[in-house]
């Protein structure tokens, strides 16, 4: 006859508020098979836990049910405890009567009413239970990093530091992501190219660092320790291992309509390019759009000029497959498109731009050679205005932009302001922003200085319209503070735009399994406590790919992600989730239903000899491989004669649950 | 058809098979029944004609181990049966000699069957040799086999319920449906087995006549052939077929039409998914409440 | 011999104050039924599709109901039945089918469920003027034209003759309005039914060699293969027949304590007399020759001759693989000779 | 707030189905405002004002009858919370007072300048003599 | 339908998926976002662990309404798991409606690890419905009906 423990938790009042805690532990008392039942405060705390202990030796528990938080929250915790006890740790319940239950029910009688079923139902549910053995599953050393701007450049390194090998994917033809394209960094106003370029080489050199370029993941499957990821290299039409970064090639190259994505197609570039000069791989690369010898058979200039003969038009797409232990997604970011909010005309005028094409205005390998000008006539902007918060902030059900704050707005208009008014003192530069948020170190100190040293003119309020008034730009907005509205003729209007996800991470996700939230960013294990990780389990968050922030942050996460990668690689082995389906062989009919429905392909069969009551011959079983199966049950249902039962959630124990709760 | 009965004799006693199914015919006119024959002498009592109404393809279950190779007449309609069961590996085609043998529509005392008035055409879907007549390919005039499902569904939720409280009332679960359903062909029936948490053996409350007719359906659904052989044996005359073909009706409609045990695609629609699926509310808003 | 007209038996059958069970017309079958206005009687129905054993032997029936209350157990046992009952036209072949019910169920240890429904019934016969094809009855010791029960109806013309035999069956006649006739007609009737028997198919058949002495020699006959290989195992035959007599012991647990009852049982069935080690037997050969043994073999020897089949062809018409026990008396008759 | 203010307060969100907290205070409405100079109370505060309950002095003011309800403001707020719709209806309310502010038609003539159009004349009448 | 006893509160049985409704549930629980005491949820894997069985065996024992809640379709941990149900589940349905049980007592309702609000609504939308449905009569064991 079983011998099962019930303990009943206060959890301080959450549970005990609105639940008469000894009411259930009396009422579980009754109930055969429970040989002790208790309640107590924080059934959680090391106390509580010794409570367990105790009660195990003391009664030969062979079983307990927790009746406190969610299992998602202590199932581990207590299951650890039962296992500290010699119990096994798979004969442990847990009936969820706080958010299910003392939360949510204010009336007292109802809620240990419902408090008491869900107990029954968690014994009912352990009368089933099976001692369960944890199976274990070999760990690949590798690490695969999606995406190659600072954060997986970041996480890679260190992965690699902790001498795993690490693959880089980057869709781009080079590593260094959206850093690459800033010209200075807040707050210390340092080059962002000279703090990037040192680790993108460090990158290529470190050997354990695979980095696989122009190339995107096209298919993942396997599970934590033993992913297969299948990786399509799209052709470059230049041998990686011949090309040295000469750039003969795109000198002589006639097609030059190429519109040049690194510098915002605010300019040209050839058919065959190298995105910019510090690229890593400095390998050129071959637009199949614009190359006349691809869409036409004529010109091949640029194979007749390179001395490496590194040119292969016949060069195809390439797909790689290999095993990785965890994946870490860093897919980055990109600025909205600001068309639809036509009240900035930014589709119809040229000097509306993106604080993302003035940063490429402003830097030295820009589409200005670094010299401020405006992109519609060359001249030299004397009135400047910068728009904060467009499209960030927005209510969800209005479609004109994201709900969410992007972070990093507030601080890079003030760089950008201090920067111009640093180099250019005759240009005025009006800020219209609804509030300035400096969260970080020195923040706000960099934004003070902004508005006192450089003279920076910060209005707080809104701007209505941006009109096109000869060459001028009339920017109509509203100044609260002095209750006027205030109309400024600019040279040039720079949106402060809200940030999105990369349009890859949506896919990503999907192949990934890992979920996303309804604005495409990722979704971490635990808002608070596991922001690092995805609930799947082997796959780490690192950068914006998460959620809006700022390059210390980013490198801050990286490094949180490459230590969470580390410590899953430094497993020899990993312990498995016993809850998975198994076959009886003796009612099995090997009519390969659930091997249709399982999405891990973890059953296969053999001719094998069953022996039973009455029954000796060779029949065709299904069996099911432990270490593949993830328990998720679709074969136990497709399954006509149950043969195919899951451990740990087997038929018997759902339909006691059934039984007790309909009672 | 007597060519079939020689054909048979012939590969019988020549060794290439080593037993033959067909059917026996007994005193009464339409008394046939399926037989085993195992030696020359025991095949002049085999049959075949209108009356060989039942579906064989069951029976070769028994002979999937047995050594040596079984012919077996096959019908149309029963072919459709044994491929499913191919499909689903339960029995070794190089382990059996199957005859296509020509139908011209079965019957029984009272008249043509049921399930030939919704004849599924006439073509084999798996045979060593075929055997038939001009007369026997011409397609019987049909009507549509989704008629009864459709009336049913035209009426009121209650009357629905009537019509099914009524009929299912008479059953007394003989479980003669589930020994002859050729997709129903489960080691050990969850309704057999004490630990499946639903074994029953008796129409103890109404609840238990519909939980064993759901779960029946909903077992075979995708797989079964709708070869009719369940309302053909129901000794209460229970319309069982209208339990398959709704389900047969909803796969069609909802997920694109699917005939089991046709061609070598081993996917049911019930083991397949598309994203696009229907959802489950769908159900919730058609036809009248 | 008292006699009243054909169209009379619907009032008559309306004035016993007590249920009356009847043949009554249930969808496209035949079934007794507990006779209320509006149902419509089917006297000429021969092997009505289900057996007036439902009547004294459920499919189902509750035993008793127990609930456990902490560590003491509840139990309320099932009522039996009190009030009396009439069951009518019932045939030759039923009747002695009740009587192979009572070997099994009044022999002690009696069944005291069957055994009240048993007392408290008067048994209303009906001889057999016209016999289907399937009937075989006489080769059982049935006599179609004389059937032993309380009250025994003839249909000779459209009048109904009828003659009480026990005291209940007077107690019940005398409430009916009848008159006086003389038994000749009777007598000219049953002369009529034993004729019509003769022409039947199966009006005679060899029962030699299923006297117990033979037992092994049938047992291992190898007919059995081919006879048994096309029966599916359904349970139709047993369930139509109304001698089988077998039954399973079943709880329920409701939740709110534990029901027991019991249900027929099947010999066809895979899991009929399921034991720790499985059944004994595994096959559908073995099953198939169990329930023709105990038919014809097994009961006859324990029972002193009589034999657990009355020859009503029910199983004739209800198996769906068209095999029945004429087929197997006649392929094991044979061995006899 | 009393309560009279406070009926006031409800009836004009009840009118607008406007819900003023959803405002961030970024002032984008009324740097789309046309008319803004002429307004006193410009269009962030409408907004602010109904949510403090000051309706009195906004339903006295003029500035109500300077917007021409071309619904920029609407259009453009990103919280979505149409300021535009919050003073067509405190123009409603003080309409809803009737007898207060009530114009007779022969005093029409006096105010009215002949540059006014006929339709607009039309239109007061209709809306005064509810 | 005969009157339904006065003191009868609908019995509602959920069975929601480990990753996703049942996180759900946990965050409305979390949000004190209240729905009725009848509602009593079964963890299970994943919204394709739910077997027709469990269904029919809930209804058996009394439940008078049965809600499946899994991930929304393409969110699944399991890739398919939902996809799998959804199919099952719109076939037990339309079977349950072509016997003429009412509607109602059956639903699937997709709800995310972030939905806690949707969570909350949908088991309110829900007792509401089964309330004004009353008792279940036509799907249950009367043995199981207390007395």
């Amino acid at each position: 006859m079983q011998k099962i423990g019930v303990f009943v938790c206060w959890c301080g009042s959450n549970i005990a508020g609105t639940v008469d805690v000894e009411a259930v532990a009396e009422a579980l008392k009754s109930v055969p098979g429970v040989v002790y039942s208790v309640s107590y405060q924080y059934m959680c705390s090391a106390a509580g836990q010794k409570l367990i202990t105790d009660a195990i030796n003391e009664y030969k528990l062979d079983g307990i049910v927790v009746a406190s938080c969610s299992p998602r929250m202590h199932e581990n915790t207590f299951r650890k405890t039962a296992e500290a006890a010699g119990l096994n740790p798979y004969m442990v319940e847990i009936a969820n009567i706080r958010e299910q239950c003392s939360w949510i029910h204010k009336d007292k009688e109802e809620g240990t009413k419902k408090a008491i079923v869900l107990a029954k139902a968690a014994v009912a549910k352990l009368k089933n239970d099976k001692p369960l053995k944890a199976g274990t599953s070999q760990v690949t050393k590798r690490a695969l990093v999606i995406g190659g701007g600072i954060a997986g450049i970041q996480t890679a390194l260190d992965v690699a530091d902790a001498g795993y090998e690490v693959d880089i994917v980057e869709q781009r033809p080079t590593i260094g992501g959206r850093m690459a394209q800033l010209d200075k960094t807040f707050p210390t106003l340092d080059c962002s190219a000279c703090i990037l370029t040192p680790k993108m080489v460090e990158a290529s050199q470190n050997e354990k660092i695979n980095i696989i370029s122009y190339a995107k993941v096209e298919k993942v499957s396997g599970f934590v320790g033993s992913f297969k990821a299948t990786i399509r290299k799209k052709a470059r039409f230049v041998d990686e291992t011949k090309c040295t970064g000469c750039s003969l090639c795109m000198q002589k190259c006639p097609s030059k309509k190429g519109k040049d994505e690194f510098n915002m197609n605010m300019n040209n570039r050839p058919a065959i390019y190298i995105p910019f000069a510090q690229a890593i791989p400095n390998v050129a690369v071959i637009d199949p759009e614009q190359c006349i010898k691809l869409k036409t058979g004529k010109c091949g200039l640029c194979e007749k000029v390179c001395a490496a003969g590194a040119i292969n038009y016949k060069m195809e797409d390439e797909l790689i497959e290999r095993e990785y232990g965890a994946i870490v997604v860093a897919t980055g970011f990109k600025p909205i498109d600001p068309s639809p909010l036509n009240e900035y005309g930014y589709a119809e005028n040229a000097d509306v731009v993106t604080s993302l094409e003035l940063e490429r205005l402003m830097n030295a390998a820009g589409p200005t050679k670094g010299t401020l000008l405006r992109p519609s006539d060359g001249k030299h902007p004397h009135e400047i205005v910068f728009i904060q918060c467009v499209g960030s902030r927005c209510d969800e059900n209005t479609e004109r932009g994201k709900p969410y704050c992007s972070k990093i707005c507030c601080m890079y208009t003030a760089k950008h302001a201090m920067l111009i008014r640093d180099k250019y003192p005759d240009t005025n530069v009006h800020v219209f922003y609804i509030d300035v948020r400096t969260p970080g170190k020195n923040f706000d100190e960099f934004y003070r200085r902004a508005v006192e040293q450089y003279g920076v003119d910060y209005i707080k309020g809104m701007v209505g319209k941006v009109a096109k008034e000869g060459d001028k730009l009339m920017v109509r907005g509203s100044d609260l503070i002095n209750n006027q509205q205030v109309e400024i003729a600019a040279d040039l209007v720079v949106l402060a735009t809200a940030i999105e996800p990369d349009p890859s991470a949506r896919s990503i996700g999907t192949m990934l399994t890992a979920s996303m939230d309804t604005n495409d960013f990722f979704t971490e294990a635990h808002a608070k406590l596991r922001p690092v990780e995805s609930p799947t389990a082997g796959i780490f968050l690192s950068g914006v790919a998460q959620g809006p922030k700022d390059v210390p942050e980013t490198v801050a996460q990286a490094s949180a992600a490459a230590s969470k990668v580390i410590g899953l690689l430094a497993k020899d082995h990993l312990v498995t989730n016993p809850c998975v389906a198994e076959s009886n062989e003796l009612m099995c009919n090997g009519c390969s239903q659930c091997e249709k429905v399982c999405p891990y392909g973890a059953i296969t069969y053999i001719e094998k000899e069953v022996r039973g009551p009455g029954v000796r011959e060779v029949r065709r079983i299904a069996q099911v491989n432990p270490a593949v199966c993830q328990g998720c049950g679709a074969c136990t249902v497709a399954c006509p004669s149950g043969a195919m039962d899951l451990k740990g959630f087997s038929n018997k124990q759902i339909m006691a649950e059934v039984d007790q709760i309909c009672l | 058809m007597n060519s079939i009965k020689s054909r048979a004799l012939e590969l019988l006693s020549d060794g290439t098979v080593k037993r033959v199914i067909g059917w026996e015919k007994g005193e009464g006119e339409a008394d046939w029944s399926p037989a085993l024959f195992e030696t020359a002498e025991e095949m002049n009592s085999f049959v075949y004609g209108d009356y060989a109404g039942s579906n064989l393809s069951k029976y070769c279950l028994k002979f999937n181990l047995a050594e040596g190779k079984t012919l077996v007449v096959l019908k149309p309609c029963d072919t459709l049966s044994f491929n499913q069961l191919l499909h689903e590996h339960r029995l070794n085609r190089e382990k059996f000699y199957i005859i296509g043998a020509g139908c011209k529509g079965m019957k029984d005392e009272n008249g043509r069957l049921l399930k030939c008035n919704a004849c599924k055409g006439k073509d084999f879907e798996v045979y060593d040799e075929i055997i038939d007549d001009e007369e026997s390919r011409k397609p019987l005039n049909v009507f549509d086999r989704m008629i009864g499902v459709a009336e049913l569904e035209k009426m009121t939720a209650e009357e629905r319920y009537e019509f099914w409280r009524g009929e299912l009332s008479r059953c007394i679960r003989c479980n003669a449906c589930r020994n002859v359903c050729p997709a129903c062909t489960c080691v050990k029936c969850v309704f057999d087995n004490p630990a499946s948490g639903v074994q029953s053996k008796a129409p103890v409350t109404d609840f238990e006549e519909n939980m064993f007719h759901i779960i029946r359906a909903f077992h075979v659904a995708g797989r079964c052939t709708d070869c009719g052989e369940c309302s053909r044996v129901c000794p209460q005359n229970i319309p069982l077929h209208l339990l398959n073909r709704k389900f047969i009706k909803d796969m069609n409609e909802l997920y694109g039409d699917h005939q089991a045990g046709v061609g070598t695609e081993e996917r049911t629609p019930l083991t397949s998914y598309t994203k696009e699926d229907a959802e489950p509310s769908v159900v919730h808003e058609r036809g009248n409440a | 011999m008292r006699q009243f007209p054909e169209s009379k038996v619907l009032d008559i059958i309306q004035s016993i104050p007590c249920p009356v069970y009847a043949p009554v017309e249930d969808g496209s079958m035949v079934v007794y039924g507990r006779y209320e206005d509006g149902m419509t009687l089917r006297l000429d129905k021969i092997a009505t599709d289900k057996t007036p054993k439902d009547i004294l032997f459920p499919q189902w029936e509750n035993l008793m109901h127990f609930r456990m209350e902490g560590k003491t157990i509840e139990l309320t046992e099932e009522k039996r039945m009190e009030e009396d009952y009439v069951i009518f036209g019932v045939r030759g072949c039923d009747i002695q089918a009740f009587k192979v019910l009572d070997k099994v169920f009044l022999s002690d240890p009696i069944d005291t469920y069957y055994a009240a429904r048993r007392e408290h019934g008067t048994i209303v016969a009906l001889a057999c003027t016209s016999m289907k094809d399937t009937c075989f009855c006489k080769n059982f010791s049935v006599d179609p034209s004389q059937p032993d029960a309380d009250v025994v109806l003839w249909l000779i013309g459209d009048d109904y003759y009828c003659e009480a035999y026990t005291d209940k069956g007077r107690a019940l006649m005398e409430k009916w309005d009848t008159r006086e006739a003389e038994d000749g007609p009777v007598e000219w009737i049953k002369g009529e039914i034993d004729k019509k028997y003769e022409s039947l198919p199966f009006a005679h058949l060899n029962l030699t060699g299923f006297d117990g002495e033979h037992l092994m020699e049938k047992f291992n006959s190898p007919k059995w293969k081919k006879l048994s290989m096309a029966c599916l195992g359904c349970g139709s035959c047993t369930f139509a027949c109304p001698t089988c007599q077998c039954y399973d012991i079943r709880d329920y647990d409701s939740g709110n304590g534990i029901q027991r009852y019991r249900c027929w049982d099947s010999c066809m069935y895979s899991d009929f007399t399921l034991m720790a080690h499985g059944t004994n037997r595994p096959t559908q050969l073995e099953r198939y020759r169990q329930r023709f043994m105990h038919k014809l073999v097994y009961f006859p020897s324990n029972n002193d001759g009589m034999y657990s089949c009355v020859g009503c062809g029910r199983c004739i018409e209800k198996c769906p693989m068209n095999l029945n026990i004429v087929k197997v008396i006649k392929a094991l008759g044979e061995d006899a000779k | 707030m009393n309560n009279r203010v406070k009926t006031l307060t409800e009836t004009a969100l009840l009118i607008s189905g406007v819900n003023p907290k959803k405002c961030m205070k970024c002032g984008k409405c009324s740097g789309t405002c046309p008319s803004y100079d002429k307004m006193e109370y410009h269009p962030h505060q409408f907004v602010s004002m109904v949510e403090k309950g000051q309706i009195e002095k906004l339903m006295n003011s003029a500035s109500i009858y300077y917007c021409l309800s071309c619904m920029a403001c609407v259009e453009r707020c990103p919280r979505g919370v149409e300021p535009g719709k919050l003073v067509e209806a405190v123009r409603l309310m003080k309409i809803r007072q009737q007898d207060a502010n009530h114009k007779n038609g022969n005093d029409i003539a006096r105010i009215a300048d002949e540059n006014v159009p006929q339709q607009l004349l039309m239109a007061a009448m209709r809306k005064y003599r509810k | 339908m005969s009157v339904t006893n006065p003191n009868w509160k609908p019995k509602i049985v959920a069975f929601c998926c480990n990753w996703c409704s049942y996180a759900g549930a946990d965050l409305a629980g979390s949000g004190r976002m209240s729905y009725p005491a009848d509602v009593k949820i079964i963890r299970v894997p994943c919204s394709c662990r739910v077997n027709p069985m469990f269904i029919l065996r809930a209804f058996e024992r009394g439940a008078d309404g049965v809600i499946i809640c899994g991930c929304h379709p393409g969110d699944c941990h399991y890739t398919s798991g939902n996809y799998y149900a959804r199919r099952r589940l719109t076939m037990l349905f339309s079977m349950l409606d072509y016997l003429g049980i009412e509607r109602g007592r059956t639903r699937v309702e997709w709800v995310s690890a972030a939905e806690g609000a949707k969570f909350s609504k949908t088991m309110n939308e829900f007792v509401e419905t089964i309330t004004n449905l009353g008792e279940n009569r036509k799907l249950g064991d009367i043995r199981c009906k207390k007395s």
